[in-house]
């Protein structure tokens, strides 16, 4: 290879950077959130989002504006450069995850950035990357609770990575490879691999759907970020588009997910009935379905109005008994300004708070 | 100018270095693990581009670097649980303040 | 072994270098454009509204402490399998065995923790 | 890799088994010291495969990475009795002291795993893993007691000081990789020997420090006194013999096998770290008050003696005496700590002038403990005179005179620092004539480490010649 | 195919990669706030998992982020968040043995370069690397299979210990 | 035969050991049995010890034979004596202690195991073993000051137990460096005496030779390795003294003469010079130092010096004397003085501690010499006894001293002239010591703090009538003991010529 062919690479990994990038920002992060609030509401007899564009559908992008708009607030004393690094580390780390996922075939060529020798290796490596993000951000927070609820999402992502790789190991084992598009390719020669020395390929399965669920703190394994009783867990002091960092890594992640167990247990585009692009498709979106919606974090949700506009730190403030909350062993917020606290937690997550100038 | 196997043992000699300069100077037993980490680090570029360099017919130096993977990760998990004790009973984990013997 | 390792990992690099930027991007563009105004509550450690008391870095639990080092052990464990899984079928039974002791070793030290309790989330 | 290959580590693998039985029992009963019944127990049984292994000649199996020779023998022998009495005296010991009992005897078994397998490795990376699986485990049991300040302190120094040793070993140990591009003992000894010097040097030097760690030889001694000091008492005496044996193993191992001596001189850098190593331990000792302590400094300086060994290796005297004299000064350094693990249970105490009127209120251990303290200084006819017999026999076999002299002039500083220890068992007087309980599981320790010293004075035939033919097989 | 040779941008992004590696890791221990200093672990770790993969070492580096990034980083974190490392608060790091820690480092480094300078590497410039993710396995499940499986009672022993000593008695 | 003589005491102390704490008669009981019973092994081989006939009595079993170690035991006219004397010495220190009721237990273990390792050094032949007996020695004697010493006890012992061990590691490195140059290497001592290995390597012979001289001179004491001696002596208890003056400073010598001289002959004559002057300061310094002392234990200790002193100039002589036949005569006159001496010294030094004992440990609690005066007729058995001792100690003709001192002078004339002349004005000063001390004791006023002394009882007649008998006996009649010496010197100058 001669130099330039080593610069024509580079441009098209930039390109590719750009193009997945965008993907995730827009495909999974924005129609992701739309999805989970519209089917949410649902399943719960509400509306959802509906007055921002057709049937709500333009609600996130300007969301996504209004979190531009947002101040940044640093909390006091927090450490300002890790604070910021931090979700520019689950994000990314969220980013690369997609790497190593065949989107689907074109012709003879599959449609992956690149196929690793070391695929779901490094798959399962990026994921752990995610924990010290989470980490990071709840530690330079200075917030007891967020430093409470990254390390309660850390370990929980710690304590079903090891599932995850198990689910992984199982199909590297059955496939003899690591590399994504190998196993996909060696699904062809045999089965899905979900179906593959019954009932393994099904617990294997189930194992990788369970791991992947409780990684990216979903329902009901959103326990760390315990919005009654952590306030949103880690980012609970992030603002603005930080925040929304945080959401776009812990989105990309989600999907990655999903794709990959697509791709290890349901053939990936492999399906020789149906174009490989729809049936890729279809499959991903009936995983997706299965890990972001069924376990929705809005499945326990009560409809709690949302609350005026205006600071929201500054209206509890005035509400709030005074002194702090009694020091009860296992941080736990009493029970006197909980349902207060749900509601904060509530239009927090997907309005952030702070001013929001006009409306 | 290719890049050859003394780059790489500059390096991590480099990283040894460092580390070694943080295992001596810091009080804080953490912090000293890092630097060992640092060197550890180092000790496996060094595996791993001798591998590539001299030995690429086998994988030893490679398996190498994966034991000494292992043992780092050995090392952190007792040395930081023998830190957290110590934390517990005197409430520092600054070495020079754990002197309940003399040094 | 395909020649393009490193073709193949520049892409990485690449991702990770221009992912930063793009994500880091709109943090500084929020940093130009967003309204500040220095409230000193808002600046407040966020407690429910309650006033903070305290040092944020209170102590915790050292249970979270053991949850990780069970996992840091169990993954090393598993760095182990990757290249075992790769190639079990090539090699004998022997190989398989191999791995079960090492496996079985390990799971003594599963039933380990799981006695002493230290699978149990708080 | 064949079946005889899996016959030969039976002894090793009845180890490893009894280490999980171990764990496992203690899981499931309640009565802890049953755990160290079955642990002394499946130690003496091990004697049985171990011996087996004596009449086989010397190769390497399991795809040339692990020795079966004479001299891993010896110290399977060394180790297994080593673990044994430590176990049957921490029986006494440790009740009431840690909550974790049973584990206590695993973790004890499986530091002797490690060091049966380090001083058997004749691969650098299973020599690594061993070293380090030793250190590993050697780090808890040094912090064992959590609620002692002084144990916590112990594990913590001993963690730092002996990962960061062990970091610039593994260093060493990259460089010998790459000079040689393998990692088996017998094929970098081939390829070594047209090596370029400094880098063999270097290589050496930093090696140096990760064993001279665990053999507590000056330089790399810091450590000893506080991990002494604070470690369990049964522990400390582990260390203080198994730990160091099998560190003396390894550094001999990889010493003569790997580097000709005609090519780069280590001789005389084994020498001076010797020399220094005993002087710098026994000035150090001088002062000391805590009995532990003083044994700490007491054993860098038997490292320096034991090291005259080593850069005497030529001949039938110095490395045979260094296995002689590390076999004496097991068993006499054992029965010193556990005389102070006694006493330390009983009074509460480690210091030195506490012990007076020892003679009148704990006669037996007193009068073993006297003995004991001879034997370090070298008396005859006790065990680790034979042990300095032997080294100071080498050196000057070897035209060391000089070392041997530096040896000798140690030797009677040490009398001065081990006769405290007598003056005040029998000379002092007692602040009090209260008899001290003797426990039984201790004292039977304690009888077979002093019957242990006074035998191998008395009849070191059988000893010297185990320890000639480990050497004699040493080199394949 | 013969292998991707781009002299120019092999030094480019072995230049990249150090420094990468080693800027952070002169921060890990200059620091004088403790997160810093073990969040600076991640790009040090993750720039020799690049330096691993320029000398096709891939399954390495892969293992290099899972644990050296994944999970011994986020051990380290813990700690210093469950102890009073955590608040933050600059500290003094270093103890009184700076100029002594910097002039044995130095003089080691110095050494180590001088002897890596000097001594003609045997390089084998014949062989083809043909390692990979199986070359691996083969290798622990053969040759070193002894290593393989005493690496697994390491393990065993490494987290009896760390719970027996890390464990809070109720 | 040897065996039995050396581990009988042994065997009596264990037993002791093994006894119930309150049963102190029968611990002393046996103590007597088996040091008696020793010591008529003892004189049973002296009867049948056969003049002129080399080693006898030789026991041979191979002990660890992968370095030729051998237990090796055997008498010639050198060891016997000194072992009997070592026996008697043991039985007389037994009964002495008799009233000893401070840890008695201990006590009598240690002196029998001492007494053990006492006659072992005597009777090894193999160098390992004598070496192990040499240590052995040390032990007991660093508890006998230690536990039972006087009021500086810990210093002295300490102060002794280095001093010795410098010397016996000294040794051990010399043994080496003999074993090593012996083909085939061995620890034998005749073996090494009929190799002379160490003839053709000058350097290592003087490097073995200071080893050795290391390790004698500080046991004998030569000046200036003696300061060891007055303080343990003077701290030691009684019994301890005895064994301390009358046994363990003859190792020294004996180690001179049955190590050095024959082994390494060459390199002594040309240092025996050199050691004869030493021995000649000894001689005087020892006379000099004894008079100006006002403790009675000190004073005896000095003289001890003074008269290890002339055992060394005889043996220096002998060694000077070495490869010329003309001197030859001389040479084996002196080592007879200079043996006879040993033994001399042995009695009447043992005898005099005992002496000392006896007015300090049961009666006057004080060694001042200046705080007696008129004892003469308060006590006249003990006044008479001491008399005795002192004038054979000064080398009073008609008394056993003399005959030593005489022969030594005798021989060692033919050697170093004028050195001898110079030794023996030291003689006057030794006289004029112990004249003066009787006069300061016995003669005078009486003191009235003594007016209520009692003379000594039967057990210490019993202990220091035999002394005193055998004082006179050889003095008048040496040929016997003469005879015996003799025939292992002049084998020993024969071979050296």
């Amino acid at each position: 290879m001669t130099a330039r062919d080593w610069l024509e690479e580079i441009g098209k990994a930039i390109l590719l950077t750009v193009v997945v990038f965008t993907y995730l920002a827009v495909v999974t992060a924005m129609l992701g959130v739309y999805l989970e609030r519209k089917i949410s509401g649902w399943i719960q007899a509400r509306l959802g989002p509906k007055h921002v564009g057709p049937q709500g559908l333009l609600q996130t992008i300007a969301d996504t504006v209004k979190l531009l708009q947002k101040e940044h607030i640093t909390p006091r004393q927090a450490d300002v450069l890790i604070f910021n690094a931090a979700p520019v580390l689950v994000a990314v780390a969220g980013l690369l995850d997609w790497v190593v996922i065949p989107f689907g075939r074109l012709g003879d060529r599959v449609l992956i950035v690149r196929d690793l020798n070391i695929g779901v290796l490094y798959f399962a490596a990026m994921a752990s990357l995610t924990v010290v993000g989470i980490l990071a951000g709840g530690w330079s927070s200075n917030n007891k609770y967020a430093l409470l609820g990254g390390l309660r999402s850390a370990s929980q992502m710690l304590s079903y990575e090891i599932p995850l790789a198990m689910g992984i190991l199982w199909v590297a084992m059955v496939a003899g490879t690591l590399s994504t598009v190998g196993i996909v390719q060696a699904q062809s020669i045999n089965r899905w691999f979900l179906f593959q020395a019954f009932p393994f390929g099904f617990l294997a399965a189930l194992i990788f759907l369970a791991a992947a669920t409780a990684e990216v703190n979903r329902v009901p394994f959103d326990l760390p970020e315990a919005e009654s009783e952590l306030v949103a867990g880690y980012f609970a002091e992030y603002t603005g588009m930080r925040f929304a960092l945080f959401q776009l890594g812990e989105y990309a992640e989600a999907f990655a997910m999903a794709a990959m167990a697509t791709i290890m247990f349901l053939g990936g585009w492999l399906e020789p009935s149906l174009p490989a692009w729809l049936w890729l498709g279809l499959a991903f979106v009936a995983v997706v379905v299965v890990v972001l919606l069924i376990a929705s974090p809005h499945m326990d949700a009560v409809d709690v109005p949302p609350p005026a506009p205006g600071s929201t730190t500054e209206s509890v403030l005035e509400s709030a008994p005074a002194g702090g909350p009694a020091q009860s062993p296992d941080y736990r917020i009493p029970h006197y300004d909980c349902t207060l606290m749900v509601a904060i937690a509530r239009s927090s997550k997907p309005d952030a708070r702070g001013p929001m100038p006009g409306g | 100018m290719q890049v050859g196997l003394t780059h790489y043992l500059v390096v991590s000699t480099l990283l040894f270095s460092i580390g070694l300069y943080g295992v001596l100077t810091r009080r804080n037993a953490v912090a000293i693990l890092m630097g060992i980490e640092l060197m550890l680090n180092a000790v496996n570029i060094n595996l791993v581009a001798f591998n590539r360099y001299i030995a690429p017919g086998a994988v030893g130096g490679q398996t190498f670097a994966l034991v000494i993977i292992t043992l780092a990760a050995c090392e952190a998990a007792v040395g930081l649980a023998l830190v957290m004790a110590a934390y517990r009973s005197l409430e520092t984990i600054h070495v020079d303040e754990i002197n309940v013997m003399k040094w | 072994m395909p020649p393009n390792v490193v073709v193949d990992w520049l892409y990485v690099g690449v991702f990770a270098i221009v992912g930063t930027i793009m994500a880091a991007l709109p943090l500084a563009v929020v940093w130009l454009l967003a309204p500040r105004a220095d409230l000193p509550q808002k600046t407040l450690t966020y407690e429910s509204g309650v006033i903070p008391f305290g040092q944020a870095w209170a102590q915790f639990n050292v249970r979270y402490y053991l949850f990780a080092l069970i996992f840091v052990v169990f993954d090393v464990e598993v760095i182990y399998l990757y290249p075992w899984a790769v190639v079990f079928r090539r090699l004998s039974a022997f190989a398989f065995v191999e791995m079960l002791i090492f496996v079985l070793i390990l799971l003594v030290g599963l039933a380990y923790a799981w006695r002493k309790g230290a699978l149990e989330w708080v | 890799m064949s079946a005889s290959d899996l016959w030969s580590i039976v002894p090793e693998l009845w180890l490893a088994g009894l280490a999980i039985f171990l764990l496992l029992v203690d899981l499931l009963t309640a009565r802890k010291s049953l755990v160290g019944v079955v642990a002394v127990m499946g130690l003496l049984l091990s004697i049985i495969p171990i011996g087996s292994l004596l009449t086989q000649g010397a190769r390497t199996v399991i795809f040339g990475s692990y020795a079966v020779d004479g001299f891993a023998v010896f110290f399977k022998i060394l180790t297994v009795i080593a673990t044994a009495l430590v176990v049957l005296a921490a029986i006494d010991w440790l009740p009431g002291r840690s909550q974790y009992e049973g584990e206590f005897y695993a973790l004890l078994v499986f530091t002797a795993l490690g060091l049966v397998l380090m001083a058997a490795s004749t691969d650098i990376i299973l020599l690594a893993l061993s070293i380090e699986f030793v250190s590993l485990t050697s780090y808890v049991l040094a912090g064992y007691l959590k609620g002692d300040v002084k144990s916590n302190e112990a594990g913590v120094k001993y963690f730092l000081y002996g990962a960061a040793a062990s970091a610039v070993m593994l260093f060493g140990f990259s460089i010998l990789y790459g000079l040689t591009g393998s990692t088996n003992l017998y094929e970098i000894a081939r390829r070594v020997a047209n090596a370029p010097l400094p880098a063999l040097y270097l290589s050496i030097a930093l090696m140096l420090s990760g064993f001279g760690f665990k053999i507590s030889m000056v330089p790399f001694h810091q450590w000893t006194p506080d991990v002494y000091e604070g470690a369990p008492t049964p522990v400390a005496a582990y260390l203080s013999v198994a730990s160091k044996a099998a560190g003396f193993a390894a550094l001999v191992r990889m010493l003569m096998v790997v580097v000709d001596p005609g090519r780069l001189n280590w001789i005389l850098l084994i020498a001076v770290l010797s020399a220094v190593s005993m002087t710098l331990g026994n000035l150090l000792a001088l002062p000391q008050r805590n009995i532990k302590r003083m044994l700490a400094y007491s054993s860098i300086s038997h490292a320096g003696f034991l090291l005259i060994g080593v850069a005497a290796f030529r001949g039938d005297f110095g490395t045979p005496g260094l296995l002689i004299y590390l076999l004496g000064y097991m068993f006499t350094q054992l029965g010193a700590f556990f005389v102070a693990a006694l006493i330390g249970q009983q009074l509460g105490t480690d210091d030195i002038p506490d012990y007076a009127g020892l003679s009148r209120r704990a006669p037996v251990s007193a009068l073993l403990m006297a003995v004991f303290m001879l034997s370090l200084t070298g008396f005859p006819p006790t065990s680790v005179f034979i042990g300095k017999f032997y080294v100071l026999a080498g050196a000057i076999d070897n035209g060391l005179l000089w070392l041997a002299i530096v040896g000798v002039v140690n030797s009677v500083i040490s009398l001065y620092y081990y006769a405290g220890v007598i003056r005040a068992m029998y000379v002092m007087p007692a602040a009090s004539t209260v008899p001290l309980r003797e426990p039984a599981a201790l004292q039977v320790a304690l009888g077979i480490a002093g019957l242990g010293t006074l035998l191998i004075g008395l009849y070191p035939q059988p000893i010297i010649d185990l320890a000639r033919s480990a050497v004699l097989l040493l080199r394949i | 195919m013969p292998e991707a040779r781009c002299p120019g941008g092999e030094l480019g992004a072995f230049i990249i990669l150090s420094l990468v590696t080693l800027i952070p890791a002169v921060v890990v221990v200059t620091s004088g706030n403790i997160v810093r200093s073990a969040l600076s672990l991640i790009p040090t770790f993750l720039g020799v998992t690049g330096l691993y993969i320029l000398l096709h070492a891939e399954f390495v580096a892969g293992i290099q982020i899972l644990i050296y990034a994944g999970a011994i980083t986020v051990l380290i974190l813990f700690v210093i968040m469950l102890t009073q490392g955590g608040s933050g608060v600059r500290i003094r790091q270093i103890n009184e043995q700076v100029p002594l820690g910097a002039m044995a480092a130095v003089w080691l480094g110095f050494l180590i370069l001088l002897v890596v300078f000097r001594t003609p590497w045997q390089i084998d410039a014949t062989s083809v690397p043909q390692y990979n993710v199986s070359s691996v396995g083969t290798a622990f499940l053969t040759d070193y299979m002894l290593i393989f499986e005493v690496t697994s009672l390491v393990l065993l022993v490494s987290l009896i210990g760390a719970i027996i000593i890390a464990r809070r008695e109720e | 035969m040897l065996s039995l003589i050396i581990f009988l005491p042994l065997l009596g102390g264990l037993i002791i050991l093994f006894l119930p704490k309150t049963s102190e008669r029968a611990m002393k009981q046996i103590a007597l049995i088996c040091s008696t019973a020793s010591l008529v092994f003892s004189l049973l081989a002296v009867t049948q010890f056969r003049l002129g006939g080399g080693m006898q009595f030789q026991e041979r079993y191979s002990w660890i034979p992968s370095i030729a170690v051998n237990y090796h035991l055997g008498v010639d006219g050198l060891s016997l004596p000194l072992i009997v004397l070592t026996a008697v010495l043991s039985v007389l220190s037994v009964i002495y202690s008799w009233r000893m009721d401070v840890r008695l237990k201990e006590y009598l273990f240690l002196f029998l195991l001492l007494e053990t390792g006492m006659l072992g050094v005597f009777a090894a032949l193999d160098f390992f073993l004598f070496y192990i007996f040499w240590e052995v020695t040390l032990v007991p004697m660093y508890f006998l000051i230690g536990i039972w010493g006087g009021p500086r006890r810990e210093y002295a012992a300490i102060k002794f137990f280095l001093y010795t061990l410098v010397g016996s590691l000294a040794m051990l490195l010399a043994i080496l460096i003999l074993y090593f140059n012996a083909e085939p290497h061995t620890f034998s001592m005749l073996e090494l005496i009929r190799q002379q290995p160490l003839a053709d390597a000058p350097l290592l012979a003087a490097l073995a030779f200071w080893g050795f001289f290391l390790s004698f001179a500080i046991k004998v004491p030569m000046w200036p390795f003696h300061t060891w001696l007055p303080d343990a002596h003077v701290e030691a208890p009684t019994a301890g003294s005895v064994i301390l003056a009358g046994i363990l400073l003859k190792m020294g010598t004996y180690g001179f003469v049955r190590v050095s001289l024959p082994m390494l002959p060459g390199t002594f004559k040309a240092y025996a010079f050199f050691i004869a002057v030493l021995a000649l300061l000894g001689i005087v310094y020892g006379a000099l130092v004894a008079m100006a002392q006002t403790d009675l234990k000190k004073l005896v200790a000095y003289s001890s010096v003074n008269h290890m002193g002339y055992v060394m100039l005889g043996i220096a002589a002998a060694a000077g004397a070495v490869g010329d036949p003309s001197k030859a005569a001389a040479a084996a006159t002196a080592l007879n003085g200079a043996v006879f001496e040993m033994i001399a010294h042995g009695i009447i030094t043992g005898g005099l501690f005992f002496i000392v004992g006896v007015l300090y440990d049961y009666r006057a609690h004080t060694r001042g010499v200046d705080e007696f005066g008129g004892l003469g007729a308060r006590l006249p058995v003990y006044s008479g006894i001491t008399t005795l001792a002192m004038l054979a100690s000064l080398g009073l003709p008609g008394l056993m001293g003399f005959v030593a001192e005489f022969l030594v002078f005798l021989g060692s004339f033919g050697v170093f002239p004028y050195l001898t002349a110079v030794a023996v004005t030291g003689v006057v000063f030794t006289a004029a010591m112990f004249l003066w001390t009787i006069q300061r004791i016995f003669l005078g006023p009486l003191n009235p703090r003594w007016a209520t002394l009692a003379d000594m009882d039967a057990r210490e007649k019993l202990t220091l009538v035999p002394l005193a008998v055998l004082m006179v006996i050889f003095g008048l009649y040496p040929k016997p003991l003469l005879d015996l010496i003799n025939a292992a010197m002049s084998g020993l100058v024969t071979a050296l010529r």
